[in-house]
C-alpha cells in the first residue's frame, strides 16, 4: 500500500475540524494566504474558533471572510490593521473578537517553537515594553531577556505550489512566509496546493516542508487572488 | 516645553536629502532592512561605490525595485505587502528563518521611522495607545538589528517634539536607537544626551535645542 | 538475582524474528527512525500492506537501503556513517529541522537497542560509564519519539538481566521506553510492570520472571 | 562596487583566525566536514582552539589532523567515540584534551539558537541524565524540561557545493548537516565550496545558506575524500 495523502474534496480534507479547534491560517498579506480551505471552513460553519496568523483577513474574502460569518472568537497575530480589513476592525471595535497582540518575530518563532519540541525560549524581543507584562525575565551575559511559549495549534491551513502525494512542499516566492513552520506547529496540517506532482519530480534538495509535516491535500489549480477578488468586489459566500 | 506655532517653524531638509545622507552613511556590503514608509527612499540614493543587500522580513534577502505594471507577481511582495522584485543572489526563506536573520544580529542597519525617541535611545513607533494594537514586525527589529537608525521629522504634525525626555507612548524597544536623522540635523544617542553630528544649515543649535526636550549638545 | 549460567539459557527468537515482529507493529504510513545495529534489520520485514518512512538523524527523510558498490556516494549516508540510498519523495534537511522532527514529536517510532531497561521505562544504552563519553542522538530520539520501542536480547553476555527495577548505568532517558521486544517476550512498560504482550513459545512465564530483575505479568 | 566574498588563497581566508579561538566545524563524519580549511589552519599553526562540531575527527586527516598536531585544547561535541578515531583517543586518555559531551540535537539546537538570537530555551532532551547536571529545570505543562544555553563561535568552517559571490550556498545530499545552523551562529564563517556559479545561476528558492550569513569563500573544487585518504594512510602535514 502507498501512501497518498492527497483528499478527493473540501468536505473530505476538512472532516476532522471541530468547533473551538485552534487553526494556524498561513500567508502574510493575500501571498500563500489558503483562501479556499478557508472558504470551506464558511461552507461547513465550524465555529469559535482561534485563528492564529500574522494578520486578521483582507475584505470579505478568505479570513476577512470568516471572521465576517462570526465563526471565529479571537485572533492572535502581529498586525490586525490593515489597510484592506474590514470585518476584524468591525467586530473588534464592538467588542466581539478577541485579540492577542505578538510581535512578527516571536510569533515566527513560537511557532517554530512548538513544532520542534522547545516549550518556551528567551528572546530580546518587546523586553520595557508593554507586550513583555507578566512575562518572566531573565538576565543572560548581563542583558535581559524575556520568556516566550511554544504557540501550538489542532491544525494549520497552509497554501503550497507543488507537492506529491507524501505532503512535500514548494512555495511560490514570499508566498512561503509563515506556512512551513506552521505546518510544523500543528497536530493536523490541511494543505491546498496548485500543482501535484509525482513525487520523483521533487528534487529531495529543493522540497521545503517535508511530508512528515503534512497530513492531507487538496488540489487547488486556480486560487482565487485576493486583490483581484477584493477589486471585484468579492464576498464569500 | 511648550508647542511651538508650526507656522513659525524654519523648513529642514526634505525627506529626499535626509535619505541621501542615510543612504551615505550605509557601508558597502551592508545587510539593510528598511521601514514601510518613508525609509524607503533611502534605497534611492546608494552610490555607485557600495552594493547594498536589502532584507525584507516576509522571507525575502537581496529584494529588488518595484517591478513593472507587467512583472507584477502577488506571490512577490515586501513587508508593506506591495509588490517588489528580487535581485540576482536574492533568496527565499521562511518567517523563522527570516527573523532569525534579524534577532541573531545578522542585519546591520535597520531604518525606521519613529513617533518618539527617548535620550536613552527608547523608541516608540508602533502605538497612539488608541484603535487596534498592531505591531508588526517593529519589535523585532529594533531588539535584533546590529544599528537602529531613525529616519523622522524633528517635530510633530502638531509641531510637538519627537526627540524627547522620555516617551509618553507605549514603547517599540528600550535604549535601541543609536542614530537619528530628522529634517533639522543628524544625531547619535549618548551617555550624555543627544549628540549633533550634522546640523541643517539654515538652523542653529540653540534652536534645535528650543525644539528638542532633552539635552543637545556638538 | 545471580546471575545466570549463559550455557543454561534458553535460546530465544532469533534477531530476524523479533526484527519480524516489531516490523508487523509499525502501521502503514509511519515516520520511523532505526536505531544504528539491529535495530536496522526492521526494514527488511516490512510487509507490502504498508509504507514506512525512515528517518535518519543526519538530514535525511525517505532514507532506503545500502546502494551497489557503483551507487554509493560519501555525502549520502546514515546516522552510522553508512552509505545508503534515497527513495522518490524523500528529502534532505539541515541538522536542526531534522531534530526538529524528532524533539517536536513527529517520529512516530523510534527503534533502539539497550544495556538496561527499568521497570518505569527508564533507558540506559550509550555509556558503560567507562571510555569516551559519546551519546550521538540517542537522548534527542528517546525524548522526542512518540513511540520508543527498544528491540535487545533479554540478557547481557554475562546472562544479567538487562530488564532491571532500577537502571545502574547512566540514563539515557527517565520514562521514556513504551515496548520492549526481546528475544524472550515483547513486554510493554505499565504501572504495575512489564507486561507480557507476547511470549516466546519455548519459555513459560515463570522462566521469564527468574530471567529479569522487575515484575512480569501477563 | 559589487560585493565579493572569494577569498584568493588558503592565507587570505584564514587571516583573521586567532589563537585561543571557538571555531565550529561542519560535517557529521565526513560528509560535509571542511578538510582543506583545517589543513590550512595546520599549515598556520593556529593554537589553543576550541572545536565545536558533531565529532572529532577521523585518521590523521581533516579534524583527526588538526587534534593530532596538539592545536586544540577543547572539543565540544555528540560524538568522539568515531570507529576510525586515532587522535582524540589518544589525546584524550593521556588527558591532554578537554571534552563537553552534548546530545546531537540539543548541539544542533543550540548553535541554531546563538544564530537566532535565542540565549536560551528548554527541552526534555537529557531531561533525568547525567548531562541534565547543574542545569535549570522548569515545568511547562507538566513536564519537566531543562534550560539550555546558545552556543556561539568566533569562526564556522563549512563545505558546500555551490556558492555565488554573495556566498549564497547550496549542499550535497546528506553532507548539509550542520554546516547551514554554523554559519549563522559564528561571527565570521568560512566556507570551502566546490563550484563558484554566478548570481543568477542559484534558483533563490534553492538557497539553503542565505549569503547574510557568510563572510568568506574560498574555491576547492577537488576536496580529499576523508575515506579514500584514510585507506590511503595519508597523513597531514
Amino acid at each position: 500500500m502507498q501512501i497518498n495523502k492527497i483528499k478527493k474534496d473540501m468536505t473530505e480534507i476538512l472532516s476532522d475540524v471541530f468547533d473551538g479547534a485552534t487553526i494556524m491560517v498561513g500567508g502574510f498579506g493575500e501571498a500563500g494566504s489558503p483562501i479556499e480551505l478557508l472558504h470551506g471552513l464558511i461552507d461547513k460553519g465550524t465555529k469559535d474558533l482561534t485563528i492564529i496568523a500574522n494578520n486578521s483577513g483582507n475584505g470579505k474574502v478568505g479570513l476577512g471572510a470568516l471572521i465576517g460569518q462570526r465563526q471565529v472568537k479571537k485572533v492572535i497575530c502581529s498586525f490586525a490593521r490593515s489597510a484592506k480589513g474590514v470585518t476584524f476592525p468591525e467586530l473588534y471595535n464592538k467588542g466581539e473578537i478577541e485579540l492577542e497582540v505578538v510581535p512578527q518575530g516571536t510569533l515566527a518563532e513560537r511557532i517554530r517553537a512548538a513544532g520542534s519540541g522547545i516549550p518556551g525560549f528567551y528572546t530580546a524581543t518587546g523586553v520595557g515594553t508593554p507586550l513583555a507584562k507578566g512575562k518572566e525575565e531573565k538576565i543572560f551575559n548581563g542583558k535581559k531577556y524575556i520568556l516566550e511559549q511554544a504557540l501550538k495549534a489542532d491544525f494549520a491551513f497552509v497554501k503550497a505550489e507543488t507537492a506529491d502525494r507524501y505532503g512535500n512542499l514548494t512555495y511560490n516566492k514570499t508566498a512561503r512566509n509563515f506556512n512551513p513552520i506552521m505546518c510544523m506547529a500543528a497536530d493536523i496540517s490541511l494543505v491546498q496546493v496548485k500543482n501535484i506532482l509525482e513525487p520523483s519530480e521533487i528534487n529531495p534538495e529543493h522540497v521545503i516542508t517535508p511530508g512528515i509535516f503534512v497530513q492531507s491535500l487538496i488540489n487547488i489549480e486556480n486560487p482565487i487572488i485576493e486583490t483581484n477578488a477584493i477589486e471585484e468586489g468579492m464576498t464569500y459566500p | 516645553m511648550t508647542n511651538i506655532n508650526t507656522k513659525d517653524l524654519i523648513k529642514g531638509w526634505d525627506r529626499n536629502t535626509i535619505a541621501s545622507k542615510i543612504a551615505n552613511d550605509l557601508p558597502h556590503s551592508s545587510y539593510v532592512n528598511l521601514g514601510i514608509g518613508m525609509p524607503e527612499l533611502v534605497s534611492q540614493y546608494i552610490k555607485e561605490d557600495r552594493e547594498i543587500i536589502y532584507h525584507s522580513e516576509n522571507g525575502l534577502l537581496g529584494m529588488g525595485p518595484s517591478p513593472n505594471e507587467n512583472e507584477i507577481d502577488l506571490d512577490l511582495i515586501n513587508a508593506g505587502k506591495k509588490p517588489v522584485s528580487i535581485l540576482p543572489g536574492g533568496s527565499f526563506c521562511h518567517h523563522a528563518d527570516s527573523f532569525s536573520m534579524i534577532r541573531g544580529g545578522h542585519i546591520d542597519y535597520c531604518i525606521l521611522g519613529a513617533m518618539e525617541i527617548s535620550v536613552t535611545g527608547d523608541l516608540a513607533n508602533w502605538s497612539t495607545g488608541k484603535g487596534i494594537p498592531a505591531v508588526g514586525g517593529a519589535m523585532d527589529l529594533v531588539a535584533g538589528a546590529k544599528n537602529v537608525f531613525v529616519m523622522t521629522q524633528h517635530l510633530t504634525r502638531e509641531g510637538k517634539p519627537k526627540l524627547v525626555q522620555k516617551c509618553t507612548l507605549p514603547l517599540t524597544g528600550a535604549g535601541v536607537v543609536s542614530r537619528i536623522y530628522s529634517d533639522y540635523a543628524v544625531l547619535d544617542i549618548t551617555d550624555d544626551g543627544f549628540k549633533v553630528i550634522q546640523l541643517n544649515e539654515d538652523i542653529t543649535i540653540e534652536y534645535l535645542q528650543s525644539v528638542t526636550d532633552g539635552n543637545i549638545y556638538q
